[in-house]
């Protein structure tokens, strides 16, 4: 009934609503909602009022020359940074609710996450632990995932001998196994080859068609996914 | 009821796979559960050496050379608790969790004692021989060594989520362990004092104890702050 | 309804250096006046001490600076708390303007101590003694919270950072008190008292008790100075500081 | 003969090169010279605290106390020798670099002795008091450290360049570097025992000074077929 | 007379000359050849029998898909790996020489070193001062690169701040410096916008018009240069 557009697998329903912390009943998110973000570093505006409305299957492409806050935007919205203007949320049918469970949130930045001691395989099963505690994904679909991404010969080769684009690829590997309603993506196409982007790329698309959200940044051209523009060159201000 | 059964399931879940995770790191590099039991070891025989002939006075102050020791190779350890999470972005993935950051914390706390903590105690008997403690107190100075090196290894941990962002945390991390570890220092001492005399031990055991206890539910909430604000630096 | 602007006005550190400007002669003044009141009054019209000669009156800077070395750092804790808490700027820096502070006056304790024991103890130093070496620590405290500030290169993540320590390292204090109860000390216990009859002679108390308020003065002028010095570096590049200097000089 | 003398020239260069950014680094970081002098102070500090009242005791064994905790020190620091331009891909430039490998070698060796060995020799007079020492051997013990913590400084950086690759390489530090520092500490603590006692320090002078002329010539062999291993792997 | 095409400025001149290590007489230097290269990672061979011959002027682009060995190989060119069967050395008219003097390879890789501590000013001078010690640069020079990359109010930013476009263009500005003979770089393009990547392309541009040797790697599409295609695909060896 309610959020139909979030039902791929019989997991992702679970997600797909909320319980509103004041009247403690079910909703139905109908999408993200940035207010007027601003964030200043050292006494420098980067960006302000950055207003965004995101709908259940929509992706954001966040747009802008190198030094223009970029990344500074992805990990206010990951909730990793607190020093900003503006308020973040989801909208649940016209009202605005301000707690987005981190559940509902998948972060992939310029650090990966990837233990370069550990294997692929055991490196992508933590995350699963960590991030995904609450479905049962087995090692068989974790295998999958890695050899999908085209790791095959170096499931079990500790992570420091891989190739960069390797390392990336077993970082990626999380988006196929992903529960998350919304990803935030900087740059996922740093060090892959043409054929990792056009998977990086379907895997992006599945995920929209399937309700789920995408924020990411690329100064690559992404051609194959259907992204809103937003450039932040447009939310700076002039230096006075 | 139900998503609270669940809840707790998946805290488990999260807390023994970032036990094992940790584990699993710790003893791919051989060296990390071997090193702090290893440094222990030399310097404490380099002590007995620089005490040279006066085994009497070695014997007096066991005690404090223990808890030096010890002191330094939890702290020399403490290190890369947090550090090699923080250089690879694990650290931020841990933040993002949905799971409560204060078990994971525990865990990693907990595994990193594994590999400190516990090869030390384990290795009473050996400290005991070369300082020349009389094995009949051994379970005594065994339990204060569990006790300590608990203490020493969640109180330091404070200290490394907070220079974690640091490149050259190391000796900071140091410098603000010290302070924090008098009391524990003090309590400890006195413990293995009167273990070693053959004195009662209640009072400085449940000191101990009490120590152990305060810093295990106290100190991973001074943590989270620590690695969040580093995470954000 | 109460009237909030002052605190919202806080936040602002164009009005927090005004407001210090104004109050900085007063306070500093005050300080002055009841330091020398004390030092004249201890030095120069108090008997000397039966045993000790005149050597005691290294109690007029012992105990005052020793005391408020201690109020300072609960002054600092809970700065850290509201800062903590609130996430307000002001407690960030008041936190980092108490903190050197406390160290010298830390400092002074200390030396002022090992100097007094020498003729009294015979020894500059007693290791054992709970309370010298718990004093020591405190010092080693605020140096590792100056430090963990300024490592971070004046960022928010090192004003946190400090916070926390100083909180942290609040399990310090009640050790500090105590510890001349709890171990047998070398050091005096605890002689003045509010709730019972104090165990000093009044001539000698009542310098005594003009020299901590004189202390606690000094104090709170040399913080609001290091406030001053925090919120000129912090607004360095604002238009208004760069005017405001220019009226200074 | 031109070719040569520029190539002097530029030997130069690049060794105050290095020292310069070394130092910088360093003291980008004000804690990074405060730290080792800190932290051997308050380890100094918690011995006699450990010691307790037999000031005797403390007197006599303070050449070991003195010598363990500048080991300490220096070891706890050698950890990030290396370790930051292994990083940040500076040691593979300072590898490609035309010049030689063993002035650069020689340059952030100096470098890390400057804000770690220095200031402990510095503090020699602090370190005195609080131990007891009698100030009339000052300029004994105070060279007796310069010398102590040059040695230290070589004949670590060898471990610390062959562990640079390793993530956990701080405690398999200590363990390469103790039995390499085993005849230093030898050495050392008698000439400290000769200069506290008022002896002839000549034998054990010569031996000390032997001792770091040996490290700093020889270990930059070793520590460059280190750094390039390491580079490598 | 000798090696026309290495003159762009008296500098490199002093560069375009080698002294034999035989004759101990000077001879030109007409290019780099890489003599059947092979590589063994773990038991595999990672490919075998590369065999290039590049011009003064001559560009070579090594491709390859993700864990090809495309940074195996630009690693054994630079000299930082030794474990490789073939050899490389230059052409000094007709003959091979083995010995290449460090000083005529600037290497760029995924790593950079630029040390985070220290300004872009601080990170390049001292970069200058290490890899180019007998070249008189001043610090406007330094500067000068520096504004030229792009880096204008950053100068004195400790790097750590800056964004990974910003530091990469702080390793970047070596470019505009050197005197090198041969460029290796890895990647040269991650993290760059679009500016930034017609920038370093002109940079190289200008660098093989002045008789420089470029190899490099690239996932993404290098337009404005002529390079010679190396894919490494050719070059392994079917799984046996
Ligand atoms: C380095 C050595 C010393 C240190 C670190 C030290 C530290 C302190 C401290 C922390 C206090 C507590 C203030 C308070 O209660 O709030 C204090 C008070 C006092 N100290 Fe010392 N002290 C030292 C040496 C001495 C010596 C040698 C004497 C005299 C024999 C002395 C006499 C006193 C007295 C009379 C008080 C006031 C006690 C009271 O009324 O509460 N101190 N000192
Ligand atoms: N302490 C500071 N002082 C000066 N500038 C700072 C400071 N901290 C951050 N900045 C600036 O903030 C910006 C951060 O940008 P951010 O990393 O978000 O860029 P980005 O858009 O992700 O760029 P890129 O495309 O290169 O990844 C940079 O321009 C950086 O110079
Ligand atoms: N010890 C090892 N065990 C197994 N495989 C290894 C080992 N060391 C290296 N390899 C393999 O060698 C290859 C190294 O590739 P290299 O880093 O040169 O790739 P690349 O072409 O630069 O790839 P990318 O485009 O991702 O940067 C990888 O495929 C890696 O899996
Ligand atoms: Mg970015
Ligand atoms: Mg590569």
């Amino acid at each position: 009934m309610f959020a139909d557009d979030f039902q791929p697998t019989v997991r992702r329903s679970l997600l797909s609503i909320l319980i509103d912390p004041i009247n403690k009943q079910l909703s139905a998110v109908n999408g993200l909602v940035l207010d007027g973000i601003g964030c200043q570093k050292a006494y420098r505006q980067l960006f302000s009022g950055v207003t965004v409305s995101l709908r259940a299957g929509q992706g954001l492409h966040v747009a802008g020359s190198n030094g223009s806050g970029k990344t500074t935007l992805l990990k206010i919205i990951a909730g990793l940074s607190n020093d900003y203007q503006g308020s973040i949320g989801w909208r649940c049918s016209d009202e605005l609710n301000h707690v987005i469970d981190k559940s509902d949130l998948l972060y992939l930045g310029h650090l990966t996450g990837v233990k370069s001691l550990l294997t692929p395989l055991e490196n992508l099963s933590w995350w699963v632990s960590l991030c995904l505690p609450a479905y049962p994904i087995g090692s068989d679909e974790i295998t999958q995932a890695l050899q999908q991404i085209g790791l095959n010969s170096e499931l079990n080769t500790p992570c420091h001998f891989l190739s960069a684009g390797q390392q990336r690829r077993v970082a990626l590997a999380r988006l196929l196994l992903s529960q998350q309603r919304v990803w935030i993506l900087d740059e996922p196409f740093t060090a892959l080859d043409h054929l990792g982007i056009s998977q990086i790329e379907n895997c992006i698309k599945r995920h929209q068609s399937s309700g789920g959200m995408v924020i990411m940044t690329s100064h690559q051209v992404v051609s194959n996914v259907e992204l809103i523009n937003l450039n932040l060159a447009d939310y700076q201000q002039r230096p006075n | 009821m139900l998503v609270s059964a669940n809840e707790n399931f998946s805290s488990y879940r999260v807390f023994t796979a970032i036990l094992f995770r940790d584990l699993t790191v710790y003893f791919r590099y051989r060296g990390s559960w071997i090193n702090p039991l290893f440094f222990i070891l030399v310097v404490i025989t380099l002590f007995s050496l620089g005490f040279g002939a006066d085994s009497q006075a070695l014997r007096v102050y066991s005690p404090s050379i223990i808890w030096v020791t010890a002191l330094l190779a939890v702290l020399l350890s403490l290190d890369s608790l947090f550090k090699t999470d923080f250089d690879d972005g694990s650290l931020e993935q841990l933040i993002l969790s949905s799971q409560s950051l204060y078990l994971s914390v525990l865990a990693k706390i907990l595994a990193h004692w594994f590999v400190t903590g516990l090869p030390i105690v384990l290795a009473t008997p050996l400290i005991s021989l070369i300082l020349g403690v009389s094995f009949e107190v051994l379970p005594e100075v065994s339990l204060g060594l569990l006790l300590g090196t608990g203490i020493l290894s969640f109180i330091g941990a404070i200290g490394a989520s907070l220079t974690v962002s640091l490149a050259s945390g190391g000796l900071l991390l140091s410098l603000l362990s010290m302070p924090l570890y008098v009391p524990a220092m003090i309590f400890g001492v006195q413990y293995l004092q009167d273990a070693i005399a053959g004195w009662p031990l209640v009072p400085s055991l449940s000191m101990l104890i009490g120590l152990l206890l305060a810093a295990v539910v106290l100190s991973p909430l001074a943590i989270m702050a620590g690695l969040k604000l580093s995470v954000e630096a | 309804m109460p009237n909030w602007q002052w605190f919202h006005r806080l936040g602002s550190p164009k009005w927090l250096l005004i407001t210090l400007d104004r109050w900085l002669p007063w306070v500093l003044g005050l300080a002055f006046l009841t330091l020398l009141l004390s030092l004249i009054w201890g030095l120069a019209f108090t008997p000397p001490d039966y045993k000790q000669g005149d050597v005691f009156r290294i109690i007029y800077i012992h105990v005052p600076a020793a005391v408020v070395a201690l109020a300072a750092y609960y002054a600092m804790a809970i700065a850290g708390a509201i800062a903590i808490i609130w996430r307000m700027k002001v407690a960030d820096m008041v936190l980092r303007s108490i903190a050197p502070v406390g160290a010298v006056l830390t400092f002074i304790a200390l030396f002022t101590g090992a100097i007094w024991g020498k003729p009294t103890w015979g020894t500059y130093w007693v290791w054992q003694d709970a309370r010298l070496t718990s004093m020591l620590i405190l010092f080693f405290l605020y140096l590792g919270i100056i430090a963990l500030h300024d490592a971070f290169n004046g960022s928010a993540s090192g004003q946190r950072a400090a916070a926390i320590m100083s909180l942290v390292g609040t399990v310090n204090i009640p050790i500090i008190y105590k510890s001349v109860d709890w171990w047998a000390s070398l050091h005096q216990p605890a002689s003045i008292k509010f709730t019972e009859e104090s165990t000093i002679a009044l001539e000698m108390f009542q310098p005594l008790m003009i020299a901590i308020p004189g202390f606690y003065l000094f104090c709170l002028a040399a913080v609001m100075l290091n406030m001053k010095v925090q919120i000129a570096h912090n607004s360095r590049n604002n238009s208004w500081m760069i005017e405001h200097a220019k009226i200074d000089s």
